[in-house]
């Protein structure tokens, strides 16, 4: 099992630091693409067969996809010819180490789910489909409903900015 | 020295990356459609220039068939430019030769037998049928219908070139109008064999309207595209079935009644909309009457000879003169103008392709559309490039 | 004996197992339905395209291929042959990588979805709750082989072509996830085996499948045609609209790799049919109930054929759309349907049992389909038309 | 409306289909090297050169007027005239081409040639298999790989050779009474003059180009 976790960790870390190190911006988003892909598997792993679909489709199927149309349609394709790393590095250090002291504490303190690392992982209650879906429609139903607004309202804007900028050319 | 040259000749900002947009944000992509591309009918180029998936600007770019067939026959006696003509619009010979035939006749004021004008005609009807037929079948082939209605179109083709090989010899170059008549006679067996396909063909048509007409996804990617306004299509000099589906009424056998097309009684469809779709209809209504002048050339074909007692095969030199000699070609007025100084060869030899001067309004048309739509309103155009290059 | 033939695979593989440790058992049957499906499947592949061919063909009015043995029958093992020995060609400036990694993994990630099919009674690789997420995650993966392969041949084709085939795969996921939603809703459950099973009864020896209903009829229509749209095939075919971009986002592959496109593309289609079969045809199990004597793994391969031949018959006939008129039909006309027939499916529960129910259902589909029918075609200035003539 | 259209072509292409495999008129694809055309008699691939009798380079109708060289379009035919004559296949004294080739990878098949030859002597074959390995030489034919016998002629194209043989019977009919006339003045005149008896031998092939421009005049009208 173990062997599994971090063959899959060392897959994930590797595409995110390639994702950051590339020089290339598709190869950059392709390489963003595996760390996703590892992290579908980590979820997978663990049993959350709904999680880890989810992410492979909306991760891999859409937002790798949204990124890479990106960097089509801005002609980032092209493979700058100076360096790729951003002068305000130092800054980007500092808010990266921030984020991940956030990350850590929260981890450490918070309290296990599964039993210890003695513990068989066999204990785990199997959560089925429906499970998620009662729990989503219950007593998560006003957060789903707020990202929900949430969504909605981004796509109406998203909307309203394309169809801005084509009344605009007309 | 010359590629220098050509290299000064460009025009401002073409072939130079990157092409900017019109407003000067972002930059075109350009894209060389053809001369190996799959739907350019031949080697014919068009230079692209797209924002996304529209046009912004499109250059034809032809000349990769250029045969120099002008000077050729300006350089050899009359008769030997004649099978020289069935390679120019190699899907209609036929009415190549007409044309050349009728011009060279003006020319020397040859009369020509009345069996061999309705040969003629039979011969044209027929040619006509297969020139629109096929072209529909390329038009539907570019829109991706994996040559359904283009083998139906070929089927159909096959049994008049089979009529073609029988009178004439061969199946494209035929080679077989003179000045003055026709080279051989048909026999009765011939145009019996030509009642039995004709007759077969109204049930072809049948058969590709039902496949077509009514497709909504042919009707939504042809109805309003490539609009071709009538003032723009008499000013460019578009001619045919082209200018027709423009609401203009203009065919050269109803105007000049050439042949003997005033004994004929037929219609001439017209378009309302201006659009692919219009082109496509009109073309298949075309057919349609097509069918109907046969029947009645076949209804009324008279005996004689098909050749002209005065008739000269070779060795003949027009007085010194000129001469222009147009017909209804399938693609639009394909007319000959010749000029002679007395010698046996034309002083001068120019042909009016209609297949060319149609293709000059394809940017027009172009202009703004989807790069898919590119190919259908080029489709539209109905050319061959064997006409266009000459 | 019927019983034997209805599990002769499930047996077959059992027995072959049996030979190994006990320990290794359960790893070798998965195994050995990987190279089940790993070897029918192209094997299949071999047959639809000649299926295609001769069927094109015919439709055509002429032979197709009829020289490589009788019939023509192994005009496959002769392109197949012919595409081995082709030399593999790389674009100078292509990116090696990414060109060469894009087909391997489209062929891989196409595969992948026969794992949750119930291809046959016991017949299911992998029973996985979430099935049909797993199809779907799966399927939306595709996307980016394409988009690889387009971006990497730096060929302004291929990536027009590549830009085209996200666009749309996107765009029609959308009705096929909702499509297949109404099943989900009316199944309750995401497990395609349970799906089957839910089908595999009879009334009056008639089948309960779920394309006999206004509401499924309706899905099963609509997933046709996203899957059409998710698949490439005519008449949405542009991604590699040969009149317009010359191969789409293939152009600049050959030999091998163009192979293994094009069995990605088949398999693609075999897999997205299987899984319509499965939602909406009743999977397995047999059309009448006095022909349930016959292996249901013959309903499925049968279902799953006919719905490969009705794919070519539409590619014989139909020209292709254009991409706005493609997007716009994914947006404007195929996803409020799909949202309409969610609807339905849903009055469709709670109407309970009746004739009402049939009548309501197919009434509102019908008149939600005519009246967007008619508004798209009069917004697009679209329909027949008659024409005059100058005497 | 409303994908009626659509379903139409379907029913279409699916009449298709099936009537592919029931009416041999939809299916009219011939597989050509097991399956061949009837022959057509107006068919015209590339020239050969016709020639009367069993020996094919005595019996060749060619008398090397060099008209169709001058008139092929394509320039694809190359005549060396003889300086000596022979007599040819009806015993006359001609010239006869030493060299006659014809490039048929330059050729067109326009039938120009055969249309203007005065003399019969160049005809249109069938015959189009003619793929070979070398292109230059191989597809430059010269006089023998030319000549092809009346017979064949015959076979290939009946009617027109039938046709052919009446008009060349008739010309030689008029072309010996002709001579039989030239001669029979010529003997009167040598009855009357017997000093001046020698002109009648050139008289004769002097006769025949006449001959052979009317017999051109009955080509084009005919």
């Amino acid at each position: 099992m173990s062997i599994v976790f971090f063959a899959i960790a060392g897959l994930s870390v590797a595409g995110a630091l390639a994702a950051v190190a590339l020089k290339n911006t598709v190869h950059c988003a392709l390489a963003l693409t595996v760390a996703f892909a590892g992290l579908a598997l980590l979820f997978l792993e663990l049993d959350a067969q709904f999680a880890g679909f989810a992410q492979i489709l909306v991760y891999i199927g859409a937002v790798a996809i949204l990124v890479v149309f990106a960097i089509l349609l801005t002609r980032g394709s092209e493979t700058p010819k100076d360096g790729i790393y951003s002068t305000k590095w130092l800054l980007g250090l500092v808010t990266a180490s921030g984020i991940f002291a956030v990350l850590a504490w929260a981890v450490l303190h918070s309290t296990w789910a599964l039993p210890g690392p003695e513990g068989a992982p066999t204990a785990a209650p199997a959560v089925t489909v429906m499970d998620i879906g009662n729990a989503l429609m219950g007593r998560y139903v006003l957060p789903l409903e707020i990202v929900a607004l949430l969504l909605t309202s981004a796509l109406i804007g998203a909307v309203i900015v394309a169809m801005h900028e084509k009344e605009s050319a007309q | 020295m010359a590629v220098a040259e050509n290299k000064t000749e460009k025009p401002e900002g073409w072939n130079r990356p990157p092409v900017m947009k019109p407003d000067g944000e972002g930059e075109l992509l350009e894209v060389a459609m053809g001369p190996h591309h799959p739907s350019t009918h031949g080697v014919f180029r068009m230079d692209v220039a797209l924002d996304g998936e529209r046009v912004i600007r499109l250059k034809p770019v032809f000349g990769y068939l250029h045969r120099n067939h002008e000077k050729i026959a300006e350089g050899i006696n009359y008769l030997g430019s004649m099978p020289f003509t069935d390679r120019l619009d190699y899907m209609c010979p036929l009415t190549n030769n007409w044309a050349y035939a009728l011009a060279v006749e003006k020319l020397t004021g040859q009369a020509v037998p009345e069996r061999a004008e309705y040969l003629r005609v039979i011969l044209g009807e027929l040619t006509r049928i297969v020139n629109h037929a096929s072209s529909i079948g390329f038009l539907i082939q570019e829109m991706g219908a994996s040559g359904t209605p283009l083998m139906y179109a070929f089927k159909e083709r096959e049994k008049i070139l089979d009529l073609f090989e029988e009178l004439t010899g061969a199946r494209m170059m035929c080679n077989y109008m003179r000045f003055g008549g026709c080279r051989v006679d048909a026999t009765p067996a011939w145009l019996d064999a030509v009642r039995k396909v004709l007759a077969g063909l109204p049930r072809f048509a049948d058969e590709f309207e039902n496949l077509l007409r009514g497709n909504e996804i042919l009707m939504a990617r042809t109805q309003g595209v490539g609009i071709l306004r009538p003032e723009l299509a008499v000013n460019a000099g578009v001619t045919g079935p082209m200018l027709r589906a423009s609401g203009i009424n203009y065919d050269i056998r109803k105007v000049d009644g050439y042949g003997l097309y005033n004994r004929f009684k037929f219609r001439v469809p017209l378009g309302e909309h201006w659009d692919v779709y219009d082109r496509f209809m009109i073309r298949l209504l075309e057919m349609r009457e097509s069918f109907g002048i046969l029947e009645q050339a076949l209804k009324d074909i008279p005996g004689g000879p098909v050749m002209d007692s005065k008739a000269k095969l070779r060795g003949f030199r027009p007085k010194p003169g000129e001469a222009y000699g147009r017909i209804e070609a399938p693609k639009g007025e394909l007319g000959f103008y010749l000029i002679s100084d007395g010698g046996p060869n034309p002083y001068r030899y120019r042909i009016r392709p209609p297949s060319l001067i149609n293709l000059t309004v394809l940017e027009d048309m172009c202009l703004g559309n989807n790069v898919a739509d590119v190919v259908l309103i080029f489709g539209s155009v109905d050319i061959v490039l064997g006409e266009v290059d000459r | 004996m019927i019983e034997k033939a209805d599990q002769i695979f499930v047996l077959l593989g059992h027995w072959l197992v049996s030979f190994l440790p006990v320990w290794l058992q359960p790893a070798a049957m998965v195994l050995l339905g990987v190279l089940a499906i790993i070897v029918t499947f192209p094997a299949l592949f071999a047959i639809t395209v000649l299926l295609e061919r001769k069927g094109l063909g015919r439709m055509q009015n002429r032979y197709g291929p009829n020289r490589v043995g009788p019939f023509g029958i192994f005009q496959p093992v002769a392109d197949g042959i012919k595409s081995l020995t082709k030399e593999d060609i790389v674009p100078t400036s292509a990116d090696g990588v990414v060109h060469f990694l894009a087909p391997v993994f489209l062929v891989v990630v196409v595969f992948m979805g026969y794992a949750v099919l119930p291809m046959g009674r016991n017949m299911t690789l992998v029973s996985m709750d979430a099935g049909l997420l797993f199809f779907f995650a799966i399927g939306a993966s595709t996307e980016l082989s394409v988009f690889m392969a387009g971006w990497s041949s730096r060929n302004k084709y291929s990536l027009l072509g590549a830009m085209r085939a996200v666009a749309q795969m996107i765009s029609y996921e959308v009705p096929l996830l909702l499509s297949s939603l109404t099943i989900v809703m009316m199944t309750g459950s995401l497990s395609l085996g349970k799906i089957v099973e839910a089908q595999n009864q009879y009334t009056w020896g008639l089948p309960h499948w779920y394309i006999f209903t206004p509401w499924g009829f309706a899905g099963f229509l609509l997933y046709a045609v996203a899957t059409t749209a998710e698949s490439n095939r005519s008449p949405f075919d542009l991604p590699e609209g040969e009149s317009e971009l010359v191969a789409g986002y293939f152009t600049e592959y050959s030999g091998f790799k163009f192979a293994l496109f094009f069995l990605g593309e088949y398999v693609g289609m075999m897999s997205i049919s299987g899984l319509g079969t499965t939602l909406f045809l009743g999977g397995w199990s047999a059309p009448l109930q006095i022909l349930g004597w016959v292996p249901s793994w013959c309903w499925f391969f049968g279902k799953v054929m006919m719905s490969m031949c009705v794919f070519i018959w539409m590619r014989g006939t139909l020209p292709r759309l254009r991409q706005d008129q493609l997007m716009n039909f994914a947006w404007k006309f195929v996803l409020p349907l799909t949202l309409v027939n969610l609807m339905v499916a849903a009055t469709w529960r709670f109407l309970g049992a009746g004739w009402e129910r049939w009548v309501i259902c197919s009434a509102i589909l019908i008149l939600v389909y005519t009246l967007m029918g008619r508004s798209g075609m009069r917004r697009g200035h679209i329909g027949p038309r008659s024409y005059r003539y100058a005497e | 409306m409303l994908g009626e259209g659509i379903l139409k072509g379907l029913g279409e292409t699916a009449r298709n289909f099936v009537g592919s495999y029931v009416s041999a008129e939809r299916l009219t694809t011939i597989q050509y090297p097991e399956e061949r055309i009837a022959p057509i008699e107006a068919t015209r691939d590339f020239p050969f050169l016709v020639y009367d009798g069993a020996d094919w380079e005595a019996g060749l109708r060619c008398v090397a007027c060099q008209i169709c060289e001058k008139e092929c379009p394509p320039k694809c035919i190359y005549i060396v005239k003889s300086t000596d004559k022979k007599p040819d296949a009806l015993g006359k004294l001609q010239i006869y081409p030493v060299r006659f080739d014809i490039d048929i990878s330059v050729c067109m098949s326009c039938q120009i040639c055969v249309e203007v030859c005065p003399f019969e002597a160049i005809k249109m074959d069938t015959q189009f298999e003619l793929s070979t390995t070398d292109r230059f030489g191989g597809l430059l034919y010269d006089r023998k790989e030319l000549a092809k016998s009346n017979e064949y002629y015959h076979s290939i194209h009946p009617i027109e050779a039938k046709k052919v043989d009446a008009h060349l019977a008739e010309e030689k009919m008029k072309a010996d009474a002709k001579a039989g006339a030239a001669a029979a003045a010529a003997a009167a005149k040598a009855a009357a003059a017997p000093v001046v008896a020698k002109p009648a031998v050139p008289a004769t092939p002097a006769a025949a180009p006449a001959g052979a421009t009317q017999r051109a005049e009955g080509e084009k009208q005919g």
